[in-house]
């Protein structure tokens, strides 16, 4: 097992390392160079930006300057955002905090929400509410994220002003709630968003998991389990759905980037102050810093959430924990 | 006697509110949540160049004097004391001496001293700072410091309009704070982040892509605001700050478009009320290469084309269609409620036909499958930049696309973010360019974005490049004529002569339409500032609600606890 | 006694073809819901290829800009217009041929890459597959949008083709890594080693005989992502960097409509339905396919 | 003294698309108190189908047709609804299958597995029903049950795993066992120890056995009593004894003969020509027809009852009214495709 884990953190690494050189990449992509935002601005004198250049060695060679950002990088350096007169990493710190939460309860939301469709429609198979959950899961997989955030804000904060408008606290009020009025608000907050980023995520787990358990039904420990007199829900709950988890975790590690984009866009909609609307923001300013900085970011984050996975994966499926 | 007349002209003709300085007392308390697309850009009076920035410094900071709803600009007439509580004109008017007011405080308890004035003063015009607002300070020649309480402003040249260059430009900054920070750093200091000022508003916090809150100065030398505590509560971009609005999560938006008044009339507690605003909007042509500044534009650079181009747009149906009925045509790089302005100067006509005539004459044929035209098998092509996050400039662009379309011009729309738009403005690497100016009181302002000066500076705002010394000079003499016929006549010709060489197709003078919670008691908008008597507004206590029962001690967070109750004089 | 009754060997007239391509045609035709999705597919081609034909008017043309500016659904504009008084419908229609053909270039790309990508890593093997795998970790680690907008940020100002190049190639890593795993496999079956055996060179063997049984992944693969491109492409004209204007694209006249939501409403229901109905299709005729695909490997 | 289950009529039915499989058409047979009966056939006979049948366990589009009737301890299996069917299964009746690879949940230990039984039909706490489990696996002779418990299937052999399949079967000492081919697929070796565990369980507890398989070794060692299906149907039942000395049907006549015996050196096992016919459509007469060497024109049209040819011996075949049939045999009707009819 401990091998197992070892093999997979060493590729891990790698492919961080890669996707290094890949944002390394991006940033001498851009026409010009990649500090003309500020530098080019009348305001700053050209001595300033002759000290700035030469503070991140854009005058030397391309590969002194690779090493350089590879090394900046493993201090956890990712430059200087300009739209934030800030360190890179400072802004992205504070923003990651608010993604990973949206990310993480969307996550357990979507895979809890998409277990039970799926339980319900192969407890119900070849019945009308299978077919009719089956086009409903169809729906929600074709749509495309920025269109359901927009319809849910439109529809449940201001034709039905249920929740707030977007926004991760009450920007008037917040600070002056008791300690338990603040985490209301908070999740008062979180929940639209969330709820959106669920919707969306849950759709094709349900799927998939719906395959999964329709895989196992045949089996014959299924069969053995009905000999002993169980009835079908404990049969469904307890046998086929354990081992029709063990695909699903796989899922986990694969609906990452999926997870990421929607976060992505709902940040947007919903003015959530995490990394994705922060690098929307930097795109607009044309920071590339804090952009490539967020590819870094989220790709590490997709990294580990699969390798996570596949652990969880490991640790569950008694067959590869103990060999 | 000329000036008496020439006032009150004016006061009729601005809605004057004339309000006497009403009394501050009255009952305190409550919060107003102005609802805004964007963050400020930088909370330093002589660098901020967003209307959220200079909402907020006007609250942190004060002038020297208030110009009065009257807006007027010559001499010292209206003009009410707010840090000066006196001042007196040299006999040879080239200097005024300004008395500031013994009780005047900055918020970190420093009183302020004549050196800040100097201070202010001299920081904007130095070129290391590069301040845009020392194109318009240019009339002053230093300030000089005889006592603590007293500053003496030097000029150059006697001008009707020298107060009002003194006094409305520029609010007071205090030395002690910024002194020690070298100009290249401002930007990103922590002053920058904790703005100390001596007006109605004490600066608490600034979550970026969140919110801007201050909290009242209790201990105010001119008497505590009415509100309690002002947020600025900031949504990713227009459509987020106005469905806030309408849900009722804020209580003031000051930019209601006429589509938007259907949605907000079907809220019982939200009232409208449309104000003019000193602001008119364009097409900016770039007359220069982008690539090569020293070349001309190889489109815009030709004066006919550039009147064929306005020729083939209906500007009337444009303006209707984009602001219905609230918002007027504009006649040129000017405002109707000027009194120098002439309401019917001569306006280069929509007429699709002779466009098509002129560039034909031009040797630009329609030759491609697309009725293209094209010279020298060069397609007459450009593209028209529009910030992105601002819907009616983009309509605009669509529309005029559509308009050049029909007479075999192609316009390309490329939307950047505002910041961008600015810097590309700045370096000239655009085509063409939908701006608006949200001018000065003073008519005289216009030299800054269309005059020679304002072309040839680093920082002038003639992003066009515009240069015509017949339009300039007849500006020079406008402003050096007292008599109001002279004046008028001077500015008259100089309109004529910008109209006629369409450096831009003017395009309209919108009305400001701002919507409001009917709980607030709000006061005259005027139209160059609307937030500027916020002081003065207020919430009666029967109608309070949630936000408004927030404690107005500042929150836990970083600002120092305020000695309430301290009885001003 | 009657005659003992001959046993009759099962000999069907015509046998029907065998080969693969008619075979999993035929199961997929099978299943209702892929017979159902693949007209109404075909329908929304249609209109594509038609929309000059049975578009009511120019999509582009903004015949009123004051008196028909934003007018809600009527006979005249069953969609409606839009804030330039351009037909709604129209730019639907046409809308349907540029997201289709952004959709079916898009993906034209990322197959021609996925597909040599994976053929070159799986046929080659050892040390430079090894790399390359890890290099296809690390694009398959960071989401696609992300990707696209760390690219396009270098390049605001896109005209189509650019456009379609760039959704391409930011699209192309997971069929990559399902072909890979199909050469590994049928790298050593018997046909392969028979045909380098007869002399075959490896690009003859990669494209003769590897490549036929690639069809099924590839299909799948195609009409699945053809479905992402469309979304993709509006999430683009959503945040304001996807197909410029006059054209007309499912997301930009969503994108036109967005800043006043809740008054026009149609200006985001019909091509978001257009845009869901496609995608839903495509996504029924991939999700067929693989079930085809996969019973049969 | 009256059979522990009596099965009258039994039939059941499959509706494919390529029309009605009559899986199981009409048998009926009793199974006594502590006895163990065997039920031997080709596969496809319907030995597995009227297993299932009897614990109910037909999943669409199978169904077992109303006027079945199987008796069971006062009530009539066929009727019960549901939840009382539950109380039955692994409780009262149980049954053990062939492939113990695949028949234990590859997720939970050993031990877990055969404790839900008592925990769902006992009603005990977890940790009697694990007691209860170890205790139970011990008696089907696995070595240290405390630690194998623990384990999970894939740790253990399939001998190992079909023991635990047994003590799962008897945990709660059911009345019936219903085994389907349990050693099938286990070597040699290790059939012996499962059929001697059963043996000995029977006796422990007393439980009667209904032995299902295709082998007669196996039939010959365990049981009292034999039911040979084919076809749907019961064409021969009597006891085991007489069953080997006196084979009626001549079905059965040839399963016997396609035995291997040791000691004769047969070059080739005799084999039974053709195939059975499609359930979708029995012959009208002696569905044993084609494949008959005595069939003559009677048997084609008519279907044979059940006769009575001996002590507790029925047999379904003409010969029992025509005996002097058998003594000309001839070569079958039905021509072997691709072997030469020898």
């Amino acid at each position: 097992m401990l091998r197992y884990i070892a093999r997979r953190l060493a590729q891990a690494a790698i492919i961080v390392a890669i996707v290094a050189t890949i944002t390394f990449a991006l940033i001498h992509l851009a026409p010009g160079d990649p500090f003309s935002a500020v530098l080019d601005n009348p305001n700053v004198s050209e001595s300033v930006r002759e000290t700035l250049r030469a503070q991140y060695g854009l005058d030397r060679p391309l590969p002194e300057q690779f090493v350089r950002y590879v090394g900046a990088l493993s201090r956890g350096e990712l430059g200087w955002s300009f739209s934030h007169d800030r360190p890179v990493s400072e802004v992205l710190g504070q923003a990651l905090p608010n993604t990973l939460l949206l990310m993480g309860v969307a996550l357990v939301g979507s895979f809890a929400l998409g277990i039970l469709i799926a339980l319900i429609q192969v407890a119900r198979r070849g019945t009308t509410t299978d077919h009719a959950l089956n086009g409903i899961t169809l729906l929600f997989i074709a749509m495309p994220d920025f269109w359901l955030a927009l319809l849910a804000l439109l529809s449940l904060a201001y034709w039905l002003p249920i929740f707030p408008v977007g926004g991760a606290v009450d920007p008037v009020t917040h600070d002056y709630l008791s300690a338990g009025g603040r985490i209301v608000d908070r999740l008062y907050h979180l929940a639209l968003p969330a709820m959106t980023l669920i919707l969306l995520a849950s759709a094709s787990v349900a799927r998939y998991q719906r395959a999964a358990l329709l895989d196992v039904l045949p089996s014959d420990y299924i069969r053995t389990a009905r000999l002993k007199g169980l009835t079908e829900r404990q049969i469904l709950r307890r046998h086929a759905l354990r081992n029709a988890l063990l695909p699903t975790i796989t899922l986990i590690g694969l609906s990452f980037p999926a997870l990421l984009t929607g976060a992505f866009f709902i940040e947007r909609i919903f003015a959530w102050p995490g990394m994705g609307y922060a690098v929307v923001y930097a795109i607009g300013t044309r920071d590339y810093p804090l952009v490539v900085g967020g590819v870094m970011i989220g790709s590490i984050m997709v990294t580990l959430g699969s390798l996570a996975a596949d652990l969880l994966y490991a640790w569950a499926d008694p067959r590869v924990r103990n060999i | 006697m000329a000036t008496m007349r020439y006032v009150g002209i004016l006061c009729a003709l601005l809605v004057c509110g004339c309000s006497t300085e009403s009394s501050r007392g009255g009952s305190s308390g409550g919060t107003l949540a102005i609802s805004t697309g964007g963050d400020p850009d930088v909370l330093i009076p002589n660098l901020l160049q967003t209307t959220t920035g200079a909402q907020i410094v006007d609250m942190v900071y004060d002038r020297l004097a208030d110009i009065g709803d009257s807006l007027n600009v010559v001499n010292d007439r209206g003009f009410t004391p707010r840090l000066a509580d006196r001042w007196t004109w040299a006999k040879d008017s080239m200097s005024i001496a300004f008395h500031l007011n013994p009780n005047a405080k900055w918020h970190d308890g420093q009183p302020v001293r004549s050196n800040d004035v100097r201070f202010t003063i001299a920081s904007t015009k130095d070129s290391t700072l590069g301040s845009p607002a020392a194109s318009v300070i240019t009339n002053i020649d230093s300030v000089t410091t005889p006592d603590s309480s007293t500053a003496v402003f030097w000029f150059h040249s006697r001008s009707p309009q020298q107060f009002y260059d003194a006094v409305y430009q520029l609010p007071i900054m205090p030395e002690h704070v910024w002194k020690d920070i070298a100009p290249a750093g401002w930007r990103g200091s922590e002053a920058a982040k904790h703005p100390i000022g001596s007006g109605p508003y004490r600066f608490v916090r600034w979550i970026p892509r969140a919110a801007v809150e201050l909290v009242a100065d209790t201990a105010n030398y001119r008497g505590a605001p009415k509100l309690s505590r002002l947020v600025w509560s900031i949504a990713p971009d227009f459509n987020g700050a106005l469905t806030r609005f309408l849900t009722g999560e804020t209580d003031f938006f000051p930019q209601l478009r006429p589509d938007d008044l259907k949605e907000v009339a079907k809220h019982k507690d939200l009232r409208t009320r449309t104000f003019r605003s000193l602001s008119y909007q364009f097409l900016q042509f770039n007359l220069r290469n982008p690539n090569d500044r020293d070349r001309p534009h190889p489109i815009f650079g030709n004066r006919e084309l550039r009147r064929a181009l306005t020729m083939a747009v209906d500007r009337a149906a444009l303006v209707r269609s984009v602001y219905d009925t609230l918002a007027q045509p504009a006649l040129g790089p000017t405002l109707r409620v000027y009194p120098t302005t002439d309401p019917n100067l001569q306006q280069i006509p929509y007429d699709p036909a002779r466009s098509r005539q002129i560039l034909d004459s031009l040797g630009w044929r329609v030759t491609t499958r697309d009725s293209m035209r094209t010279r020298n098998d060069r397609p007459l092509r450009f593209t028209i930049s529009v910030p992105g996050t601002s819907q009616v400039r983009v309509q605009y662009a669509v529309l005029l696309q559509e308009q050049f379309r029909r007479v075999g011009v192609k316009a390309e729309i490329e939307k950047l973010d505002f910041p961008v738009l600015v810097e590309k403005d700045r370096k000239r690497t655009i085509d063409a360019t939908i701006g608006q100016w949200n001018t000065q009181p003073s008519p005289g302002a216009v030299l800054g974005s269309w005059g020679i000066a304002g072309s040839r500076s680093t920082n002038g705002n003639n992003y066009g490049t515009y240069e015509n010394p017949v339009f300039d000079a007849n500006i020079d003499s406008a402003l050096a004529s007292v008599d109001l016929a002279k004046r008028k006549a001077y500015f008259t010709r100089a309109y004529q002569t910008i109209i006629q060489d369409a450096p831009a197709i003017w395009l309209a003078e919108p009305r400001q339409i701002a919507g409001y919670h009917s709980r607030l008691d709000i006061e005259t908008l005027r139209p160059d500032s609307w937030w500027i008597h916020i002081p003065e507004w207020s919430i009666p206590a029967d109608k309070r609600i949630a936000r408004d029962k927030v404690p107005s001690a500042s929150p836990a967070a970083s600002a120092p606890a305020q000695p309430a109750g301290q009885k001003t004089p | 006694m009657p005659g003992p009754t001959p046993v009759s060997a099962t000999s069907s007239a015509a046998r029907p073809r065998e080969s693969p391509l008619a075979l999993s045609v035929r199961a997929l035709l099978r299943k209702r819901s892929s017979r159902i999705a693949l007209v109404v597919l075909a329908v929304i081609v249609l209109v594509g290829i038609l929309a000059p034909l049975i578009a009511p008017y120019d999509p582009a043309a903004q015949p009123d800009i004051v008196a028909l500016k934003s007018q809600s659904p009527s006979l005249a504009h069953p969609f409606g217009t839009d804030p330039y008084s351009r037909d709604v419908l129209s730019r639907v229609l046409y809308g349907a041929r540029l997201s289709l053909v952004i959709g079916i270039l898009a993906t034209f790309v990322s197959l021609t890459f996925g597909v040599a990508y994976g053929a070159i890593a799986g046929y080659v093997g050892g040390m430079l597959d090894a790399v390359m795998m890890r290099i296809l970790d690390a694009f398959l680690s960071i989401p696609r949008l992300l990707l696209l907008l760390g690219v396009l940020v270098a390049w605001p100002h896109l005209s189509i083709a650019p456009l379609i190049l760039f959704l391409g190639l930011t699209g192309w890593f997971g069929l990559s890594r399902i072909v890979r795993g199909q050469v590994l496999a049928l790298k050593h079956a018997e046909f392969v080693t028979a045909a380098r055996a007869l002399g075959a060179s490896r690009r003859r063997i990669l494209a003769r005989h590897l490549l036929p049984n690639l069809v099924s992944p590839i299909a799948v693969a195609a009409t699945i992502g053809v479905g992402h491109v469309i979304v993709l492409e509006a999430g683009l004209s959503f945040l304001g960097i996807g197909v410029p204007q006059p054209l007309a694209s499912w997301g930009n006249i969503i994108q036109d409509g967005a800043d006043q939501v809740a008054t026009l409403w149609w200006m985001s229901l019909f091509p978001g339905l257009f845009m869901v109905l496609t995608v839903m299709t495509l996504n029924i005729l991939g999700e067929a396919l693989r079930d085809v695909y996969e019973r049969r490997s | 003294m009256a059979p522990l289950l009596s099965i009258r009529d039994l039939r059941t039915w499959f509706y494919t698309e390529s029309g009605i499989a009559k899986a199981v058409d009409g048998v009926s047979f009793d199974v006594g108190a502590g006895e163990t009966v065997g039920i031997v056939g080709e596969s496809g006979c319907g030995k597995s189908v009227t297993a299932l049948s009897i614990l109910r366990l037909i999943q669409p589009p199978g169904r077992i047709e109303s006027g079945s009737v199987m008796e069971f301890e006062g009530r009539n299996l066929v009727t019960l609804n549901d939840e009382e069917m539950r109380k039955v299964r692994g409780n009262r009746i149980s049954m053990i299958f062939q492939e113990p690879m695949s028949a234990l949940n590859p997720v939970f230990t050993v031990g877990d597995q055969v404790a839900e039984v008592a925990r769902i039909h006992a009603g005990v706490s977890r940790r009697q029903a694990w007691d209860k489990a170890v205790e139970t696996l011990g008696l089907t002779g696995i070595p240290a049950p405390e630690e194998r418990a623990k384990q999970y299937p894939h740790q253990l052999s399939g001998g190992m795993r079909q023991r635990v399949l047994i003590a799962m079967a008897l945990i709660m000492k059911p009345a019936l066992v219903i085994a389907d081919e349990p050693t099938t697929a286990l070597d040699v070796t290790i059939q012996a120890q499962i059929l001697d565990l059963l043996m000995h369980l029977q006796k422990e507890f007393g439980t009667s056995i209904l032995m299902i398989t295709h082998d007669l070794g196996v039939i010959a060692e365990t049981t009292s009593r034999v039911i040979v299906m084919y076809a749907g149907e019961i064409v021969e039942q009597a006891p085991v004894d007489e069953l080997f000395a006196r084979p009626h049907h001549p079905y059965t006549e040839g399963l016997m003969h396609s035995m291997p015996h040791i000691g004769h050196d047969q070059a080739r096992l005799n084999v039974i020509p053709g195939t059975v016919p499609a359930p979708t459509n029995w012959p009208k007469g002696c569905r044993f027809f084609e494949r008959c060497p005595y069939s003559w024109d009677l048997p084609a049209h008519e279907h044979p009852p059940l006769f009575d040819v001996g002590a507790n011996h029925i047999s379904r075949c003409h010969l029992a009214r025509e005996p002097q049939r058998r003594q000309d045999p001839h070569p079958p009707l039905v021509v072997q495709e691709g072997v030469d009819a020898a």
